[in-house]
């Protein structure tokens, strides 16, 4: 499976570029959605336009205050958030951000969310024509709004009919956002797949929750939470593992990534390209880090490109 | 404008039994941030804790280009800070959020309580720069607390002093020295920031007496950009939305708010 | 719900014995299967009687050698392990083991895992009449072994029969051990009620994994583990507290208890005895320090048995 | 008898780039530990790391009741380790595991490679006070990383070098002074720690030779004291069942493994 093409020691160019069923990508990092604002929020920190993308935080059909507070609480080695898809509604998302994004050359992943189906396809469908939309993705996944969230994305009937659903209103590449909190990814994934996916986003939070023992009651005003950060990370990674081996769709892998290694590791489990969430707290230029991570390993490990590090762990 | 700084530590000190100041020279965020405005701190070298710190600006040297912090230890996070060295480097980002507000040669009471004087010392001292009358009432538990005291002393600001065991001023609430016969005639704003319940006073008294200000709130954060909306807040209980502690404030006027 | 029988200030002996249906403990701490050896391995550490009982390594109806090296790898504030469940069989451990724990007044608990509902049962059945067994804990969920494992753990069918033929053969409790990969809980403890099970235990491992990424390979000879520690706790409370929510049986709760708070926090989720796994490694004497801090917390809240604190935080 | 011990850091030297050692005041471990075992150390206060690491016992003072550990930074443990400042406690559980077997006045060879020499410093104490007359070969990358060259040199055994670049001794591998022309013509027994390759040829020499002797080995381990079943090892490929390094070794004898 090792693949140099160079004399050892002679490093030349890599090529980072990507592509997951149609989203190209000047590099294989995204920022994943929720962690990052709208871009503009890090813009004092790093070049926001040089991340492979910007997934927007999760976006509604109507606007939405969020659950009230505390809603993050940290874990060892992790946190819970619940923050309860606070967002203006994608018709501000798509008048007041879009264009500033644009304006800036960012690529912009929009992340929906929805009660119902129709509010899935009706998004997909006021953001289609809009230019500066590289992709879709869809939280079919966030663990806290009562309604959407849990339930679609535990069950392959809703799964393939959101997706479904969605790819009729739009011409952009879908991603839907598989959550962890299943039996079997697989079968999510596959799912998505026959619904027309072009690519799968995974994984989401794992529904957590802490205990204030003093006050003897939940830390969060929700109660329950979703679980991110490296505490996570080996979860992540058994699931795109499993779902790498058994469809056939490129993987946006995260889920607790804080260093160049840690991207490394999705891409050698079988992910595509990587998105950054938690970590993006932590370290606020992690993303280009992580670029520049993943292209000296490329030079010392000569390879090529990052697409034939896609899987190379995965013994078939 | 924010930035992320290797901050290197120039001095540590334990000034009382959990409370620590620590300077950094750090000249960005030096020669950038205002009274009010906090940095995010990365504490130890793993996983665990995660998330970075917050913590108020309590002084600057614009000169030398280093900030002062002052930290109490109340968990894993303020405990680890303790072990950073001299010469060590502390991985900051900042100056964030919204300071205080400040005109030129006001008359200003600044009240605050235990850890919560943090962010009054730096301005405090921007205060007296700007030609304005500085008073602060200053609380704490006991006398060894009072860990900023010379610092405002130094500054020749008008001080009093309350403890909660008597063992310097007034003895119980630094909310009672909220009284005409210990203040100036003449109050032009009113800042606060520290434990809830007597900011809730600070505030009340500041009401009734007609006289505007601001106070410095916390919340569990994050990311501390406005990023990740963690430290929300309803600033009044019928407000439909929630600011932002991190990007809105820490400090906001007292008549937006209910305390 | 706060109950204070004392003037404040007066602190008198508190009662922490607890009654999992049928299975008596003097106090709520137990160490959990696979971490903990026989017990004889800490023997030099502590007084293995005095904890609240030990469950042994998962014995099998047949010896079994186990998996191959590596069968560990650390990962932020966790581990994975693939052991494989090596043990001698279930005929040595009642020949050779269970007569020096007995003599030594240990309370145990016997971890059973079958690759078949019959193994399953006829190992209840050999356990059953020998002195000294408290109670028989069900490896429904040991995420390792090929044809018994995850199966048996996520499939509320299997669970309620699993259980229902190992009632049959022991007038032991049974407490059915569920695995936290699934997506839904409570349906398996609610299965597990239905087969007659006495109390819960919960949670086993999170399947997840480590890629090395200069072998370009996984880290575990098994390729995927189970993942405990502090990394896991939140999903362990989430799930209890749902579960305790939903389902009438006393809950065994475990999952990175690394101190008397973090039991203290499972305790208030819903759960009526604690188990401490991971943190036995790191420090061999917490089992015992995690009774002395519960004590000491039912002190200073002036609560005067443990039996209160079930479940105190759970919002209803 | 293995025990938990607060350790207290009486001593920490930097002996090279990523060379430690460091030593502890542990009096029930100092008194009752043997050559080839080792210590499982708390590193760090948080739960990342979470594991504890072994490391071997380098040296021992019965009288002051002290151990010292060698130690070499290779992740994230061992680098937080090197944070401990003398009159720290650390948490270590020992002594552990089985150690070498030593006779009284025999000839034995000792054969260490890189951070690999630790546990063979003890041992030559201890077989020097057993009247052994021991010679060690000791191979490094280069000079400055004969960190224990001259602990070697104070406890008066023969001693040769070797080193990777040829800054110190025989330029090559430490196996190649395996030659009759370097070695005291009669050998009792051979012990050997340090990277697998540089043992499988120590033993095959043992082999040919008919010398009897033992390897110290290395797996990664979680509990340290033969529950969690974590560091498994089949010695030989066709073994059934797998022994397990913590508690079955580190110690094992050349004959009964494969390397
Ligand atoms: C804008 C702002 C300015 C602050 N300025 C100062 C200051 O100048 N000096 C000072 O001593 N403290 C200050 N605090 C409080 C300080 O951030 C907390 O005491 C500190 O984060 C506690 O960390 P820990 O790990 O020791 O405690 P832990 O309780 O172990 O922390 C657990 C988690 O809770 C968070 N947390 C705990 N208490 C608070 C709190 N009061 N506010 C926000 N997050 C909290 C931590 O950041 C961490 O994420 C400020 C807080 C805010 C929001
Ligand atoms: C019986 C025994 C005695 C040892 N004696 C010494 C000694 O005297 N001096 C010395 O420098 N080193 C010794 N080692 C190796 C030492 O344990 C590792 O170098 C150390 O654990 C690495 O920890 P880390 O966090 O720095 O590295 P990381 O690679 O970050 O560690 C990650 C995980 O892998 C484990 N690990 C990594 N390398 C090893 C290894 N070689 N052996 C076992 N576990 C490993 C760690 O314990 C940890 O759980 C010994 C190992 C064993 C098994
Ligand atoms: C504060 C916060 C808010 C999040 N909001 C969203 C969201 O709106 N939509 C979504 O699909 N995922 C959301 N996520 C999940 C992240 O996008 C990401 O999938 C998850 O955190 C795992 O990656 P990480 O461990 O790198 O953070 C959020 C995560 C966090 C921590
Ligand atoms: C090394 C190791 C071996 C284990 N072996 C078993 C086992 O044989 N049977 C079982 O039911 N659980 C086994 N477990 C799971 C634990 O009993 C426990 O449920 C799990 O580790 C979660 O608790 P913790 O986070 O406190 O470790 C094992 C766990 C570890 C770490
Ligand atoms: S801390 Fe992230 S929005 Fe305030
Ligand atoms: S490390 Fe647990 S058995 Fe050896």
């Amino acid at each position: 499976m090792q693949s140099s093409f160079n004399k050892a020691g002679v490093k030349e160019d890599v090529d980072i570029s990507v592509d997951l069923g149609g989203l190209k990508l000047k590099n294989p990092v995204v920022v994943a959605s929720g962690t990052f604002g709208y871009g503009l929020e890090y813009e004092d920190f790093l070049d926001i336009s040089a991340i492979g993308a910007v997934i927007v935080k999760g976006t509604t059909l109507e606007p939405r205050s969020g659950n009230p507070s505390p809603r993050i609480a940290e874990t060892p080695a992790g946190m819970l958030n619940a923050i309860g898809l606070e967002n203006p509604g994608v018709d501000v998302f798509l008048k007041e951000y879009l264009p500033r994004l644009r304006d800036k050359g960012v690529t912009v992943i929009v992340n929906i969310a929805g009660n119902t189906v129709e509010e899935y396809a009706r998004m997909a469908a006021k953001i289609e024509g809009n230019e500066g939309v590289a992709a879709i993705e869809l939280n079919i996944s966030c663990p806290n709004v009562k309604k959407g969230g849990l339930q679609f994305g535990t069950h392959p009937d809703t799964v393939k009919e959101v997706v479904e659903a969605v790819k009729k209103e739009t011409s952009l590449p879908v991603l839907p956002k598989l959550s962890p909190n299943v039996t079997d990814v697989v079968e999510i994934a596959k799912a998505a797949q026959a619904g027309g996916a072009d690519a799968l986003s995974m994984i989401n939070t794992l529904l957590g929750m802490a205990i204030d023992i003093k006050k003897k009651k939940p830390v969060l005003a929700n109660i329950f939470g979703g679980l991110s950060g490296p505490a996570i990370k080996p979860v992540a990674l058994r699931m795109i593992y499993q779902v790498y081996k058994e469809v056939d769709l490129p993987i946006l892998g995260g889920g607790g990534i804080m260093s160049s290694e840690d991207a490394v590791e999705f891409i050698l489990a079988g992910a595509s390209a990587v998105s950054i969430g938690t970590g993006n707290f932590v370290n606020p230029r992690l993303a280009l880090e992580v670029v520049e991570g993943i292209r000296n390993y490329l030079q010392e490990e000569n390879i090529r490109s990052v697409r034939e590090l896609t899987g190379m762990a995965v013994i078939k | 404008m924010p930035t992320l700084e290797k901050g290197l530590v120039i001095l540590h000190n334990r000034l009382a039994r959990d409370f620590y100041e620590i300077e950094l020279v750090a000249p960005l965020i030096a020669s950038s941030c205002k009274p009010g405005q906090f940095v995010h701190v990365k504490v130890g070298g793993t996983m665990d804790p995660l998330l970075r710190r917050p913590l108020s600006i309590y002084d600057v040297d614009k000169k030398l280009g280093s900030i002062t912090l002052l930290y109490k230890v109340v968990g894993r996070g303020t405990e680890l800070l303790t072990r950073v060295g001299v010469k060590e480097n502390i991985d900051i980002m900042g100056p964030l959020g919204r300071g205080f507000s400040l005109a030129d040669n006001q008359h200003v009471l600044l009240v605050g309580g235990g850890v919560g004087i943090a962010p009054l010392v730096y301005l405090a001292r921007a205060a007296k720069e700007k030609g304005c009358q500085v008073t602060v009432l200053y609380g704490a538990e006991k006398r060894g607390e009072l860990v900023a005291f010379e610092r405002l002393r130094k500054l020749e600001v008008d001080l009093m002093v309350a403890t909660r065991d008597g063992s310097a001023g007034h003895k119980g609430l630094v909310a009672d020295l909220l009284h005409p016969k210990f203040l100036p005639p003449k109050i032009d704003f009113i800042y606060t920031c520290g434990p809830e319940p007597m900011m809730a006073l600070v505030k009340k008294y500041a009401e009734e007496n007609g006289i505007p200000g601001e106070v410095s709130l916390e919340e569990h954060m994050a990311c501390g950009v406005g990023a990740c909306l963690g430290c929300a807040r309803k600033l009044k209980p019928d407000d439909e939305y929630y600011v932002k502690v991190c990007k809105d404030g820490p400090v906001f006027r007292m008549d937006e708010m209910v305390l």
